[in-house]
Parts: C-alpha cells; structure tokens; sequence
C-alpha cells in the first residue's frame, strides 16, 4: 500500500523524428528509463507520459515487447501535453508511468493471417503487433498491411512501412489525388474492399480516426470477417490509467484497465461512448 | 459487542479516544458538515449536506511535487498521505454503505495508496435512523437499511436516555474498550428496546423508493437508447452537485499546478470531477463521447445501478437521496430509474 | 392575483396558432413540493403549467439552454421560444436581448407579475416547519400555504420569502408579450437591505466571513450552471478548451491560460467567486439563483448586490432597464468616480 | 516547498518589503517609470512593472491573478483622463477597476492594496511618488495571504 502508484519513473529522450508536419504534427520519441526500474510492456499496451507543469497523456506503446532499450511513441501535436512533447530536443528528460491496458493476444493468433488497418497516427497502437509479428515471421501466415493518410505528406513510418515489404503485403492509400502518387486514393476502406482480403483463418486489426474504424468494421463483415476475427483499440480521455478516475467508462469498462483492445464481439455490446 | 453509554457521556467517550482525532456533524451557516467534534456533541443532525467522502478521498490532494531547472531533469518529490488517524461520528447507514463502495473501486485492480493510506486510519461511527433523515431517503429500496453496519465500525442507536453501541468491526471494539468503564453492559429491557426500535425504524416507509432494483440493471440495459433520457436529462444544468454530495462517487481530475516559474515548480494535483460536466470526456480533439445532457444523466444513472451491478454485484446507489435534495432543478434519480425501467 | 388557468390558455394558444415553437414553464415537480421548469411544444400540455411559490427558476435559463442545445445539432429554430417570466426573469431576458444573444422576436415573453408574493426560500421555510415536509405550496393573499403531512401549514409570506423577493423593487416584467397580474410590488423591505446588514461589518469581520464561505465552497459550478448570463461557451475556470472545431489549432488549445486551477482551495475559489461577480457586474438582475442552488450556503447574492449597487449609485445604471442600454463596463460618464485614482 | 520563490514573507521583519506589481500603461506611465528611472529620482524598487497597451486593457483577471501569485499591493497606472492614447480606454479602466476595488473591500481584503494612479511620460517625480506612498502604505499590512495561493 505504500507505493505512489500515480509517481512516474524517469525517462530520457533518446530519438526524435519528424514524422508528419504542419497543423496535425506527429513526432516520433524513444525513451530509455532514466531512474527507477523502467517496465515490460505488451503488444497495445499504453503509458501516461509526463511533462512537469502542463500534465499528463496516455499514449500507445509503439515498440514492440522484444525491444528492451527503449520505448517508442508517436505523438500527434493536438492538446497541451502532446504539444509540450513536440518542443522536446534529444536529452530531456519527461516521466513516464505504465504500462497500462490489455493487449493483443499476439499469441493466440499464430498460424494465422494477419490482416492490418490503419489510418493516420492509428498506425502508431498497431505498430507493435506487426513488429512483433514480424520478427516472428515463422509463427504466422500472410502478413498485410493497409495503412492511409490524408495526403503523401501524412503518411508516418514512411521508411519502415517500405523495409515491411517482402515479410508483408503493404497497401497504402492517400485520401486525395497527387501528383507523384502512385499507389491508391481513396479512403482506407475503400482500399480495403479494393484488395478484398479473405477472411479465411484471418485475424483483421484496425486502428485509426473513429469514423475510419466504423467503415472498416462494416466492410470487414460485409467481406465476410466474423466479430470476433476482428480487434480494434478504443481511446478514450484517461487521467489515471488506473481504473478509478472514470474518464475513460465505457458501460461497465474503465477502457484503460479492460481496453484499449477489444474485439469486436465484445465492444459492439458496450455503448458506442467512445 | 453491545454496551450502553448514557447520553450525557458522549463528550467523555470521544475526550478518552486518545490518539484519534473525532469529527461530528455540526452547523455552520445552517450547513450541516462534518467538523472536528466541539462539546456538546448531539448527533441530532439531518443528512449532512456532504457525506463523509472527504475523509479518505480528500477534494484536493497533491501526489508529488517536481521541480525543474531549464535543461535539467525534473527532481520528484513523493507525498505521503495523511496520517492522522480519524474517528467520524454520526454516520448515517447510507454513507457507511458507500464507504464500502468507495472501498471497492479504490482497492479493485490496483490500490490506491492515498485512498487506502488514509482509510486504513479512518473509522466511521454510525447512527441509526430511527425515522428518515430526509423525505428523499431511499435507502431500503436500493438494499440498504435505516439500521445497517455495512462500512461501519460501531452502530450508536438512541434508546431515548442513552444510546446503544454496537461493535461492527474490531476497530469499533477498540474504540469501545477505549471508554473503559463509561459504558455497561445493557439491561434485557434495553435490548428488547433496541430490537423494537430497530423493527419499527425497518418497518416505517419511506417516501420515495426504487420500483425493482433487482431488475434494474437489465432494464437500464434494455433501455440504453430510450428517448427518455433526452427527455429527463433536458431540465439538467449540467453542474456537478449530485456528484459531488454523492456517497459513492469517486470520479476524479489530475493537474499539474504551478506555483513558480525559475525554477519550474508545482504539483500533481487530483481533484474531484464529475460526469456531468461537459468537459469531462471531451477528448482534446473536440470529440465527445458524452455530448449530450441525456447522454450524461444516463451514464451517472447507469453506473449507480447498472455498470456497478455488472462489475461488483451490487448498486452504487446508497440511497441517501442528496442528488435529489438538493438537485437545483428537481432531477430525482429514483423517478428516473423508474421511469427508464418501466419504459417498453 | 394571477389565474394559472389565464396562462395556461395563452400557452395553449400560442401552441395551437403555432406562433411559438414551445412554450418553458413550470410544472409540478416530481421529487415533492419544488415546481420543475418543462418546455412544453403540444397544446394540451399546456393543462400541466402550474404558479405557485416555487415557481422560483429563472426560466431565462432555459431558453439559453434551448438555443444552445440547437446550435449544437446544427439547427435553427425559425419560431419563437415563448417562457413564462416573473419580472425579475424577464430583466434577464432583458438583458440577452441587450447583450444580442436572441433577437427580440425570437422570444416570446408570457410575463408574470408576482404582485410582490416573492417566492419560498426553502431553507427559511425548513426552519420554520422544523422537519415537515410539504407536499405542495400555493399562494393565498398575503400568505404561503403548504399541504404536509400534519396537514395544512399558512405562513405569512414575509416569513418564508426569498430575500430578492422582500427586497424587489419591480415585480412588473416591462418586457411582455402578454402579462398576468397587476403592475404592483411590495417592496417589504428596503432594496440592498440584505446587503446593507452585511456591511454593517468592517473589514476583518468581513474577511472571516468571506474567507470562511470561500473555504466551504466545493466547486460544483451550479452557481454558473444555473445562471441565465453565465452563457458563456467557456469559462475562465474550465480547464480545457471547450469550444474546439476542427479549425481549432493545437496551438490555441495548449496555449490556453489557467488562470484558476481547478482545485477547490480558498484562493482558488476566491478567485473564481471575484471573476464570476465582476463578469456579472451590470449584467446580473438579482435572480439570486446562485445563492439558492448553491448546497453549501453560499450568500452569492451578496457579491452581485453589492455590485449591482454601486453601479447604481456611482454609474446610474440598471441591469436589465432597457434594451437599449449599452454594457456597464464598455460605457463611461465624465463624472465616474475620480477621486480613488492617485 | 515554497511557492512564493525568494519573495520576503515575514511582515514582522525589519527587512520585509511587500511586492508590487504595476500595471503600466505604455504610452505615459511606463514612460513616466522611465522618467523617474533616468531623472535618478530615488524611489523603491518594489514594484515589477508590467507593460500594458492600455490601462483599459487591464482585465480584473490580471488583478485578481497578482493577488493570487502573492503580489502584497496591485498598482494600475494610465494616462489622465482625456488624454487617452487610444481616447476612451482609461475611463473603461476607470469604471471597470473602481468595481475590483470595490468588491475587494468589500471580501475584507485591505483597500490599501489595490491603487490606481494617472502619471503621465512627462510625471516622473509623480511616478516616483506613487509607489513610494504605495510601498509605505503597504509596508504596516505585512504580507498578503488572503488571497494567494495555498502552498501545494
């Protein structure tokens, strides 16, 4: 009972990239643990990051488990705290708590395909799986990827989505024509439904913007995916992580403690408060 | 353990509690609250406007304080929580019952180190009600009783001349040993008054009162996108007094307050909030789960008698009728479950 | 003395002519004797309007609530909103017509005149019934009558009345679009009185008092929520941005200044109390709503009144007189006070 | 932890000097300020001048805001009346600050620690003045607690 269970540990920036510019800004960051015991941390799991003074945010680790050095996270500029991130330079040093949340059953899903789909910085809650799945390439199936941005410019993990190819079908999309595009345009979706991905001992996983999801799951289903072939990742507002702030209550579910993964037989049965 | 104390001794039980600091409702500017006990100590008091949440769930409560020099990393200061250790008097049975409510949702899953550290310092010493304490009390109808020890340490029951103590836990025998010889063993006719008492206190209706709460949760379930909310939710104003004179509710925010520039200092700071507020589930993209009043009425509704029953078992709901009383614009959550239920 | 039964037939007609969309008024509460404000839009319901003494909501509020909440879902109402308006609820109409939040003939006003029967305060009749609890309250003469379950209760009104109400100096709601009962006001005791008795105090009692009501005050915002002007779409003390559209840069949203944390602290609360009054100078019209709702006691009405009468005495302004009348703070005389500047 | 930095708090020191902060019109006071600073006029250094456009564009939230941040006194300073640089904005000030000043007194906060004063560029000996009288007014109230934050 003695521990500050909402303390963070310390953590150093040891890597930023500038995946996205302008006005929807995303910025990857790695952290190593600075002071304290750092943690391990499962496929979709989060953590609360801290910058002293302007508070705290949950975000979805984007490194996978096996990565022991660091953690990767990928952070769209939108509020206070996200914003306060994207001022950051290599060396400073933020807090970090965690890991919170249920995460993929990674395991359960081998010997199968694994479809993937993702749009905007949603790519960033998925990204561990696929690295997972990746690095264990023997254990699964076909690997295929659908990812889209608004436009070229809001494509992240542009150089890692291009070393997935040859271990995974890659598919990207943009929203709108553009000179020098060469793959698809149109939403991710309609991406979707253009390649028609089997259902057949498949496992489908989407992130993204919430409209995008309720498409996706309306066109997985219309291609025949069972409810429980398919897992998405909710994100509500969260403060504590913990299960008591209520913030993130969906139905009876504090999403930071039964989420943010859910298939989609179990989430079409809480209320569509998300 | 069952002994009597006789009314005009009250002060002395509370003055040989050595090492306990006691509270009592008492008045200030007509507001019933609980405060540090000042003799005489009555315990004549209606409902108290706020239950005794405060004391192991603080409105306020820092966690750690940081400090940072530009370039430099953050230096953290841990906070302990209060160890004081306190003894509440004259705790309703509704507000004993959320205090095992409270217990469950900061022990579930994770404990929380400030809500526990202070209550494993906290005992309630409860009062019967021997009629309502309020016209909007409910409390028999969500499975509570004018006469339950549930959270409680020791049950006090007024027998006219003296009151009855009755331990609930050995905490509640400690406080009682404390009092050494102040308290007697009771008479038969002093027992057989506290049954009758307590019969009759069970037996007296209440007002106002929860139609089927066994079936309350499927019916709220069944009733999820009922047009009714809207329509209940439409007088509210969104503030947050049901929540926050509410026993059970635990909601909370997490700050950062800053108290000084050069260098960076401040603390990590929770504070109540409430599901009613607007902002509560806003994302910081605008999107809101929750945008509407219905929408918001539902949710505080359904946690106290659905998602809490789903989860723990039991209803949230205590009963203590506050949210009622003292709803600016008459929300009554026992009409609203009732109405919701019986919908089609 | 007003007829219910005369309000009620202008609702249903008004309802039935189709010249308002709906109508907000009171109706029987469902929670005991406290009437509860209702937005009827059927001419039949308009049977469930009731007038009685605790009738005390600012209906105003409601009708901010109501656009508000079309605003939202992107809808527009192309008839009036009709309120019944005591005549103080009708100054805050006034007052948001003043201010451009609607335009004249976007509110239909069904004015009351109290004729100076106030309303109830419930807490100075709880001390008067000592534990009863009515059932219901109705007006009769000079009296307050409540159905308890000792049977019936008549108190004076004097006795039971909100403070606003001893004190009113204009029962008459000017604005109208149809009016029930005499222009007369009681006037039973002197405006500000309630006020002046407070200032019979000098400045360390006046801190004690304030400190001590600043220390109990647990923030639950139902002084703002329930106040017609506190329309704002975002206060001071929130602490996120509230209006966020997608043109909403992440810029704006981080870089908003909390100038009031959320903590219930006596600074803090202080703080929120002070900004709240100064924002409701020349604005506020003595509803004294805040003071009713607030659950731990707080004598808010003291801060606007206060306000309210400098503003009175030193700017010969009157919050909700006309409207016409410019803003309080965005309008000055030559003759404004001097002498206080060095 | 102190949150009120290297601020002097104990009023019944010999070395306690309570805090200003002064809002400053830019187009007269603050060049008043100025005046004094270059014309050597000897006055105490206990006021933190804050620049503003326009005395009228001091919002009571600055006011209440110094207060909070444990400022001991709260100056607001502009051009006289009529000489307004944008015409009309020091009798908004005027207006809007008479009622902070007011309901200050009226919670019971001391009066003497809210002060306005008109100083135009060319009043340096005036603005030296001021916040001599300020500081020495200010100084028997020791230091302000009623309205500034509680430690964390």
């Amino acid at each position: 009972m003695g521990d500050n269970i909402y303390l963070p540990q310390l953590a150093r920036v040891s890597y930023i990239k500038e995946e996205v510019a302008g006005e929807r800004a995303i910025k990857t960051f790695r952290l190593e643990f600075a002071e304290g015991e750092g943690f391990e941390h499962e496929c979709g799991q989060c953590a609360m990051l801290s910058i002293f003074g302007k508070g705290e945010a949950m975000i979805s680790i984007a490194s996978a488990p096996h990565v022991k050095t660091y953690k990767q996270f990928s952070i769209m500029r939108v509020g206070r705290v996200t914003s306060a991130f994207h001022e950051l330079s290599v060396g400073d040093v933020v807090g970090i708590r965690g890991p919170y949340g249920n995460s993929f059953p990674v395991h359960d899903w081998r010997g199968k395909n694994l479809i993937f789909i993702g749009g905007g910085c949603g790519l960033a809650p998925i990204w561990p799986v696929i690295q997972t799945a990746v690095a264990q390439r023997e254990h699964f199936r076909d690997i295929t990827v659908f990812y889209g941005g608004r436009s070229p410019r809001d494509i992240m993990y542009q150089a890692e989505l291009e070393k997935l190819r040859g271990a995974a079908d890659v598919h990207l999309s943009v929203d709108k024509a553009e000179e020098g595009w060469n793959a698809y345009c149109g939403f991710v979706p309609a991406n979707l439904m253009d390649k028609e991905p089997s259902p057949e001992n498949a496992i489908a996983i989407t992130c993204g913007p919430p409209i995008m999801i309720k498409f996706v799951i309306q066109n997985l289903r219309s291609l025949g995916f069972r409810d429980e072939q398919i897992y998405t990742t909710i994100e509500n507002k969260m403060k504590c992580g913990l299960g008591k702030c209520g913030r993130c209550n969906v139905g009876k579910d504090y999403v930071c403690v039964k989420g943010p993964v859910y298939s989609w037989d179990v989430l079409k049965d809480l209320p569509a408060e998300y | 353990m069952e002994l009597i104390l006789e009314k005009g001794r009250l002060d002395d039980w509370i003055a040989a509690l050595e090492g306990w600091q006691a509270f009592a409702p008492s008045q200030e500017d007509e507001v019933w609250g609980y405060r540090p006990t000042a003799s005489p100590v009555r315990l004549d008091h209606p409902n108290t406007v706020q239950p005794p949440k405060n004391f192991a769930f603080p409105q306020r409560e820092v966690f750690f304080r940081f400090e940072q020099v530009k370039g430099e990393p953050p230096r953290l200061t841990p906070v302990e929580p209060d160890a004081a250790r306190n003894v509440v008097f004259g705790v309703r049975p509704c507000d004993g019952r959320g205090v095992v409510r409270m217990d469950t949702v900061f022990s579930d899953h994770v404990e929380d180190s400030f809500y526990l550290g202070r209550r494993k310092n906290l005992a309630y010493v409860g009062l019967a009600c021997l009629k309502p304490a309020s016209r909007h009390c409910f409390c028999k109808s969500v499975g509570g009783s004018p006469v339950s020890t549930e959270g409680l340490d020791v049950l006090m029951t007024d027998l006219g001349d003296c009151w009855l103590l009755a331990s609930a836990t050995p905490v509640g025998e400690t406080l009682m040993q404390a009092a050494g010889a102040l308290l007697t063993e009771p008479s038969a006719e002093q027992r057989m008054e506290l049954a009758r008492r307590h019969e009759e206190a069970l037996a007296r209706p209440q007002k106002s009162a929860v139609a089927d709460v066994g079936n309350a949760a499927t019916r709220l379930k069944d009733n999820f996108d009922s047009p009714l909310w809207e329509e209940l939710g439409k007088a509210c104003i969104a503030c947050g007094i049901c929540t926050y004179l509410c026993p059970t509710c635990h909601c909370f925010d997490l700050n950062d307050e800053v108290s000084g520039g050069k260098p960076l200092r401040g603390g990590r700071v929770r504070t109540w909030d409430s599901c009613q507020f607007p902002d509560f589930t806003m994302h910081s993209s605008g999107h809101n789960p929750r945008d509407s009043l219905g929408s918001r009425l539902r949710q505080r509704v359904s946690h106290k008698f659905r998602y809490f029953v789903e989860n723990f078992g039991t209803p949230q709901c205590t009963g203590c009728g506050r949210c009622v009383s003292q709803c600016p614009v008459g929300i009554d959550i026992v009409n609203v479950v009732n109405r919701v239920c019986a919908s089609v | 003395m007003i007829r219910i039964e005369d309000i009620r037939t202008q609702a249903r007609d008004i309802l039935e002519t189709g010249e308002v969309r709906a109508v907000i008024g009171w109706r029987r509460g469902s929670r005991g004797m406290a009437a509860e404000p209702v937005l009827i839009s059927q001419p039949e319901e308009a049977e469930s309007l009731v007038w009685d003494p605790t009738c005390f909501h600012n209906l105003s509020l409601n009708l901010v609530q109501e656009r508000k909440r079309l605003a939202r879902k992107g809808m527009a109402s192309n008839k009036p909103l009709a309120l019944v308006a005591k005549g103080c609820d009708a100054r805050s109409v006034t007052v948001l017509l003043q201010e451009n939040h609607f335009r004249r003939e976007d509110v239909y006003v069904l004015g009351v005149s109290c004729e100076g029967s106030g309303v109830l305060d419930e807490r100075k009749l709880a001390r008067v019934l000592d534990g009863l609890t009515p059932d219901s309250a109705a007006y009769d003469g000079d009296d307050y009558v409540f159905q308890t379950e000792e049977g019936e209760k008549r108190l004076p009104a004097r006795e039971v009345m909100a403070d606003r109400c001893l004190e009113c100096r204009s029962a008459y709601p000017r604005l109208n679009n149809a009016v029930f009962g005499e222009e007369k006001t009681r006037g039973l005791e002197a405006p500000f009185a309630a006020l002046s008795r407070f200032e019979q105090n000098r400045g360390a009692e006046r801190w004690d008092f304030w400190k001590r009501q600043f220390e109990r005050c647990i923030r639950c915002f139902a002084c703002r929520s329930v106040c017609p002007l506190c329309y704002c779409e975002e206060c001071v003390v929130d602490s996120i941005r509230l209006e966020v559209t997608p043109e909403t840069t992440a810029d704006e949203k981080a870089n908003r200044i909390r100038w009031i944390e959320r903590s219930a602290s006596r600074s803090d609360n202080f703080g929120y109390h002070m900004t709240r009054a100064l924002h409701l100078a020349g604005r506020c019209i003595d509803c004294a709503e805040c003071e009713r709702v607030c659950p731990v006691h707080i004598p808010l009405r003291l801060l606007n009144n206060k306000l309210e009468r400098e503003a009175r005495e030193k700017f010969g302004y009157e919050p909700g007189a006309s409207v016409d009348l410019p803003a309080l703070v965005s309008s000055f005389r030559d003759d404004d006070p001097n002498e206080f500047i060095r | 932890m102190s949150r009120q930095g290297d601020w002097n708090l104990n009023p019944m020191s010999e070395t306690y000097e309570p805090k200003i902060v002064a809002f400053l019109c830019k187009w007269c006071s603050s060049a008043g300020s100025d005046l004094a600073g270059v014309s050597r006029i000897q006055y105490p250094a206990n006021a933190t001048p804050i620049t503003v456009a326009c005395s009228g564009s001091v919002s009571p939230q600055y006011v209440l805001s110094a207060f909070k941040k444990g400022a001991d006194g709260v100056l607001v300073s502009g051009c006289h009346i009529g000489d307004c640089h944008y015409m009309e904005g020091n009798y908004h000030a005027r207006r809007k600050l008479y009622l902070v000043k007011e309901l200050l007194e009226f919670t019971g906060v001391e009066p003497e620690r809210f002060r306005m004063s008109w100083v135009s560029a060319a009043e340096g000996a005036k603005f030296a003045q001021v916040v001599r009288d300020f500081v020495d007014d200010l100084r028997p109230l020791g230091s302000q607690d009623k309205m500034r934050n509680e430690p964390t």
